[in-house]
């Protein structure tokens, strides 16, 4: 894939390989969500075009992105509040499995995938069994990040981008999406903005380093941390000065 | 059809005047709706208020600018016993939610004033007849002094919102009203005087606007399409998208009824639909965050 | 219990209660007198379709009047110039309401809620001068098109004889009750409550929002044009009035007075809206400030509808004896 | 000093409370963290002490005098508030947005624009570069100091935080809240501040409220919380800083 310029994130060029997972660094700013809020379709980049599996996606809407399989969860928890956790799963899993017209929606009764084994399946592996029939607004931060991000796995998708997945959550809740995640590398390619980027470190092939809108560094986990232009933009650590070890 | 450059004159005056009582109106709206997010369709009330008292005081006492001046303090006041009694309940709610209840008290009134006038169209004389000339084509003054009103207006809105301190604060919670609460600010105090002067100038404009028109319950009715497409066209919460799409419709209404009469009123509506597909939030309406 | 079985009992539970309501319904029709049954059914389609859109989408529309005065037009253009079946009158209606609806739908569902709203009662405004004054010369203006008489009687159902046109429009609102029950059980219905909660997030599970909204749109407004065609033909007459933005409130506070979202709202509303309408109209002529002050009020203190202020003891009691119903099947 | 009595707050249409029943004193002078994950119910919480959102049940007390019978925009302005996200009015210059509630009490001219230029030194912001500066020309810490300066403008004694830190880079957190905390004591505030990151709250406050579900489970000093925490949900809260501070005291026991 490839990304062009655009107003916040600035001349990326950067290529992901099959079933990779990567993680996306960088101080607030540096245009991290912008980069997903294009790669998805949210925006349009001002300039530049951005690649899928050899095909441009530069002009294509969110829907259709997600029907070449691209998925995404959101930094803030993004639920349908009013349906039940089983409900939010099967709006998820119909539309990649069945991709019916608008019209074919019509005719497609929610009870008859309720207890389809795919989704049967999704809510064990994400521990929301428990919680199937509650209603998405009574759930906690932690169970709405793993319905969010069982939804964006129900889309059977090639490549998942995770926004922040453990923001705001408590030390107990982040094992929890944690474990969830672990479960997926390998499946498909991820792309994960994290902040506690330590957290995440065991299962990250690689590591991007944003910052001001462009890649500073990219590589594994402990040579991009130990980059010195990364230092110096995100930890502000000034080599020549820097004898603290 | 060769049109007549005096007529296309006169009538592009004539589409100035009535775009001036547009914004009067709109302007209301549109500010009400940026600072509390309500969708006050009482406004067509006070405006039918203002033409009312305009009407009743002009008889009683043949000053016709003491009727214009009492018209807008009763839109003033009506505004302000609606605030207090029921938009400070609602504010909490959906904007649709305080459309409804706008609706409602709009309906309500239209009651109230054919219980105290009856149903009878009344007429407001024109204070003054005078014309005059620019390049052979005969102006009626009453409708260059409805544009300066509304310059006038335009300008006091906006040096009310950009010099003083009340009218930051207005625009600060335009911003963020929580922001604005948290910080120690009277916002009650920020909506009622925001609904008050929305509500004065449509009584103005009412009472502006009734020597040009039969004064009639349902006045307020008949407005409602026009100042709803120039809120739209202009963007809710923009006063400078209100003045200049105020503008525009006042020019295609006049000049439209120049060309084919009854299609006149079809044109704006055909003009918002071309303009919402282009800018489904308006020409200068900003993406509101919900809050 | 099987998925099955307990999927067949939620499907009894609640043909149960639509034929509950039926049965009440044609009480009410033996009972009451049926000038006011008739109104009451073709208002209960004429809401059901503002219902939707409100309770599903999330969209208040004060633009009903225009939608419900396509289906009429339609209906009595066909009626006045061109054929006598009330049936064939209907169809065409019906199909001018879908017509209207896909040719409007693309440019008003891409709006915020607030902004629909107010597009939609300009919408009613314009369509209402264009009927008064642009098309005189079609419509008769404000005389409105007369054609009671040119209509010919139907078999089974006489539509021309209002005993039996009020059956007619019993069959027709359970069909559209039964249609919307049966929408809120798709993925489509799902949608729809989705999109009204969060578009954002509907569109990056792979639903194309407007192509959803749109599809509700259409569906609620031909709806809303069925009515117009049944008032056209009941009455064997239209008129500008029919769409005034006067009445642009009626089927949002009907819809509010009933209970938003719910099915049986429409039906309850309707009738307690017309009920209190014939009640007041005959004591004070100034309806404006009943209908005014009728909707302060709900807004005010009781916006959950008849339906949702009622004791919550009394929905408890219906739960219950849905309950007992399903283990006595069971 | 502030005191929360059998303080509950329950919103339309919930089944259970998202606060409460909550007892907490904190007297004058201390800086209080009130942590807990997200949806325990510490915004709220924060919320009712400045009336922005109204109690259920129980009552506030604020030094010793019920709240419930003040007029809450006097209350507000006694109370210094800082929004999670920081919300500087956008159209206003940094002196405009610092000025608007002492302008609005229409304080004379002069000494609001010394107030202006004093607030602004306070949170090390140039006084003569920065007053002119419109928010978006500022950086995400300059704009927090800024709002810091706003919310002292009117003079308050008691400073509420929801999550003051939370947008910022940890750099540019630590600093900011190292300076807080000399702010809190040189003007003798009496300080609560929300937040979820229990390292920061233990490098910043004196007490340590933990919240969960609405409740309160422990309060104590950090020590007193990694001596001796009352439950398991505690341990856990407090094992991020126990991991870090051992693994730096290792790095500190190695020569540099």
């Amino acid at each position: 894939m490839r990304f062009g310029p655009v107003v916040a994130v600035d001349r990326v060029d950067y290529q992901l390989r099959r079933h990779e997972v990567a993680g996306i660094l960088g101080s607030n700013g540096a245009g991290k969500t912008t980069f997903f809020n294009v790669l998805t379709g949210y925006y349009t980049p001002t300039e530049g075009r951005i690649f899928y599996q050899g095909r441009d996606i530069t002009r294509l809407s969110p829907p259709q992105r997600v029907a070449l399989g691209i998925a995404r969860t959101f930094q803030l928890t993004s639920t349908f509040d009013n349906l039940s956790v089983l409900d939010n799963l099967v709006l998820a899993f119909f539309r990649s499995h069945c991709r019916p017209t608008t019209l074919g929606l019509l005719f497609k009764r929610c009870a008859a995938y309720r207890d389809h084994e795919a989704i049967i399946a999704a809510l064990h592996q994400f521990d929301l069994h428990p919680i199937a029939a509650r209603l998405a607004c009574h759930l906690s931060l932690g169970e709405k990040r793993r319905m969010e991000i069982a939804m964006a796995v129900l889309a059977d998708p090639e490549l998942l981008l995770l926004d922040e997945p453990l923001a705001g959550l408590a030390e107990s809740e982040i094992r929890g999406v944690l474990e969830v995640l672990r479960r997926q590398v390998g499946k498909q390619t991820i792309l994960i903005v994290e902040h506690k980027i330590s957290h995440v470190r065991d299962f990250l092939e690689r590591l991007i380093v944003m910052h001001e809108g462009r890649i500073i560094a990219e590589g594994g986990y402990e040579e991009c941390l130990n980059d010195p232009q990364v230092r110096k933009s995100y930890w502000q650590i000034d080599e020549s000065s820097d004898n603290a070890g | 059809m060769s049109l007549d450059p005096r007529l296309v004159m006169s009538s592009v005056i004539f589409g100035l005047s009535i775009g001036g009582i547009y914004f009067l109106l709109a302007i209301g709206l549109s500010l009400c709706f940026g600072l509390m997010r309500i969708i006050s369709l009482d406004q067509l009330l006070y405006y039918s208020i203002g033409a009312f008292v305009t009407y009743s005081v002009g008889v009683a006492t043949g000053q016709f600018w003491l009727g214009v001046a009492a018209g807008a303090a009763a839109g003033g006041l009506a505004s302000l016993a609606v605030e207090r009694l029921i938009f400070r309940r609602i504010y909490a709610r959906d904007p649709t939610f305080s459309m409804i209840t706008s609706f409602g008290l709009l309906f309500g009134g239209i009651g109230i004033i054919k219980f105290v006038w009856g149903v009878v169209p009344r007429p407001v004389e024109v204070p003054t007849l005078a014309q005059f000339d620019v390049l052979g084509t005969q102006i009626p003054v009453y409708r260059l002094i409805i544009v300066g009103i509304a310059v006038v207006v335009y300008a006091l809105i906006w040096a009310f919102l950009h010099r003083t301190i009340v009218g930051k604060a207005i625009r600060a919670a335009i911003e963020n009203v929580e922001h604005v609460e948290g910080l120690g600010i009277n916002v009650g105090r920020l909506f009622t005087l925001t609904f008050v002067i929305a509500g004065a100038l449509s009584g103005l404009a009412g009472g502006v606007y009734a020597p040009l028109i039969l004064v009639d319950p349902m006045m307020g009715l008949e407005m409602l399409a026009f100042v709803f497409m120039v809120v739209i066209i202009g963007g809710l919460g923009s006063i400078k998208g209100t003045a200049i799409s105020a503008l525009i419709i006042g020019q295609v209404v006049s000049l439209g009824s120049l060309i084919y009469a009854p299609a006149a009123q079809m044109a704006p509506f055909v003009i918002m639909l071309a303009i919402l597909l282009i800018r489904p939030t308006g020409l200068f309406g900003v993406a509101l965050t919900r809050r | 219990m099987t998925a099955a079985k307990s999927l067949a009992s939620r499907a009894l539970s609640w043909w149960w209660g639509i034929a509950a309501t039926l049965l009440a319904t044609s009480l009410c029709a033996v009972l009451l007198p049926t000038p006011f049954m008739n109104e009451v059914m073709i208002f209960a389609i004429y809401v059901s379709g503002c219902n939707f859109l409100i309770g599903r989408l999330g969209f208040i529309s004060f633009g009903q009047p225009a939608y419900l005065a396509i289906g009429a037009y339609c209906t009595a253009f066909y009626l006045f110039y061109v054929g006598t079946n009330p049936l064939v009158g209907l169809g065409v209606g019906v199909l001018g309401g879908l017509l209207g609806a896909i040719i409007i739908g693309p440019f008003f569902v891409r709006l915020r809620s607030d902004y629909f709203a107010m597009v939609n009662l300009a919408l009613a405004v314009v369509l209402f001068y264009v009927t008064q004054k642009l098309l005189v010369s079609i419509t008769g203006g404000d005389n409105g098109l007369w054609f009671l008489t040119q209509m010919q009687s139907t078999p089974l159902l006489d539509l021309t004889a209002p005993a039996q046109f009020l059956w007619f429009a019993i069959i027709v609102a359970t069909a559209v009750t039964v249609m919307f029950k049966y929408l809120d059980g798709t993925i489509f219905g799902a949608c729809c409550l989705a999109s009204r909660l969060n578009e954002d997030k509907l569109q990056f599970i792979g639903y194309d929002n407007f192509k959803i909204r749109l599809v509700a749109f259409i569906i609620a407004n031909t709806v809303t044009a069925l009515a117009g065609a049944m008032y056209a033909i009941y009455f064997g007459f239209v008129s500008p009035e029919m769409g005034s933005p006067s009445r642009a409130a009626e089927p949002v506070i009907v819809t509010l007075l009933g209970g938003v979202g719910t099915l049986a709202g429409p039906l309850i509303g309707a009738f307690a809206y017309t009920g209190m309408k014939d009640v007041i109209s005959n004591l004070i002529g100034n309806w404006e400030l009943f209908i005014g002050f009728l909707l302060v009020f709900i807004m005010l203190v009781a916006d959950q509808g008849i339906w949702g202020t009622l004791p919550p003891a009394a929905r408890a009691l219906l739960v219950h004896l849905r309950r007992a119903a399903g283990r006595a099947r069971n | 000093m502030i005191e929360l009595r059998q303080l509950r707050k329950r919103f339309d249409h919930a089944d259970h409370d998202a606060v409460g029943p909550l007892d907490l004193r904190v007297p004058p002078g201390e800086l209080l963290a009130l942590v807990g994950t997200s949806g325990s119910g510490k915004s709220t919480t924060l919320h009712m002490i400045n009336r922005l959102v109204e109690p259920s049940a129980g009552s506030v007390l604020i030094d010793g005098i019920d709240i419930s019978g003040q007029d809450p925009v006097a209350l507000r302005r006694g109370i210094g508030f800082v929004f999670q996200a920081i919300g500087l009015f956008a159209h206003m210059s940094v002196a405009d947005n610092i000025a608007i509630t002492p302008r609005l009490l229409r304080w004379p001219r002069d000494e609001v624009a010394a107030r202006v230029d004093g607030l602004l030194e306070l949170v090390h912001l140039d006084p003569a570069i920065y007053r002119a500066r419109m928010p978006h020309q500022l950086s995400g810490g300059q704009r927090q100091r800024a709002a810091f300066a706003r919310a002292l403008a009117a003079r308050p004694r008691i400073m509420l935080m929801d999550e003051p830190f939370g947008a910022l880079d940890p750099l540019t957190r630590d600093e900011l809240s190292a300076e807080f905390r000399t702010i809190h004591e040189k003007l003798g505030l009496t300080s609560i501040i929300v937040t979820h990151d229990m390292t920061e709250a233990f490098l910043l406050a004196d007490r340590i409220a933990v919240m969960r579900a609405g409740r309160l489970v422990q309060i104590g000093t950090a020590r007193a919380l990694l001596a001796d925490p009352a439950d398991e949900f505690v341990r856990q809260m407090v094992r991020m800083p126990r991991l870090r501070a051992a693994r730096l005291a290792r790095a500190m026991g190695e020569p540099g």
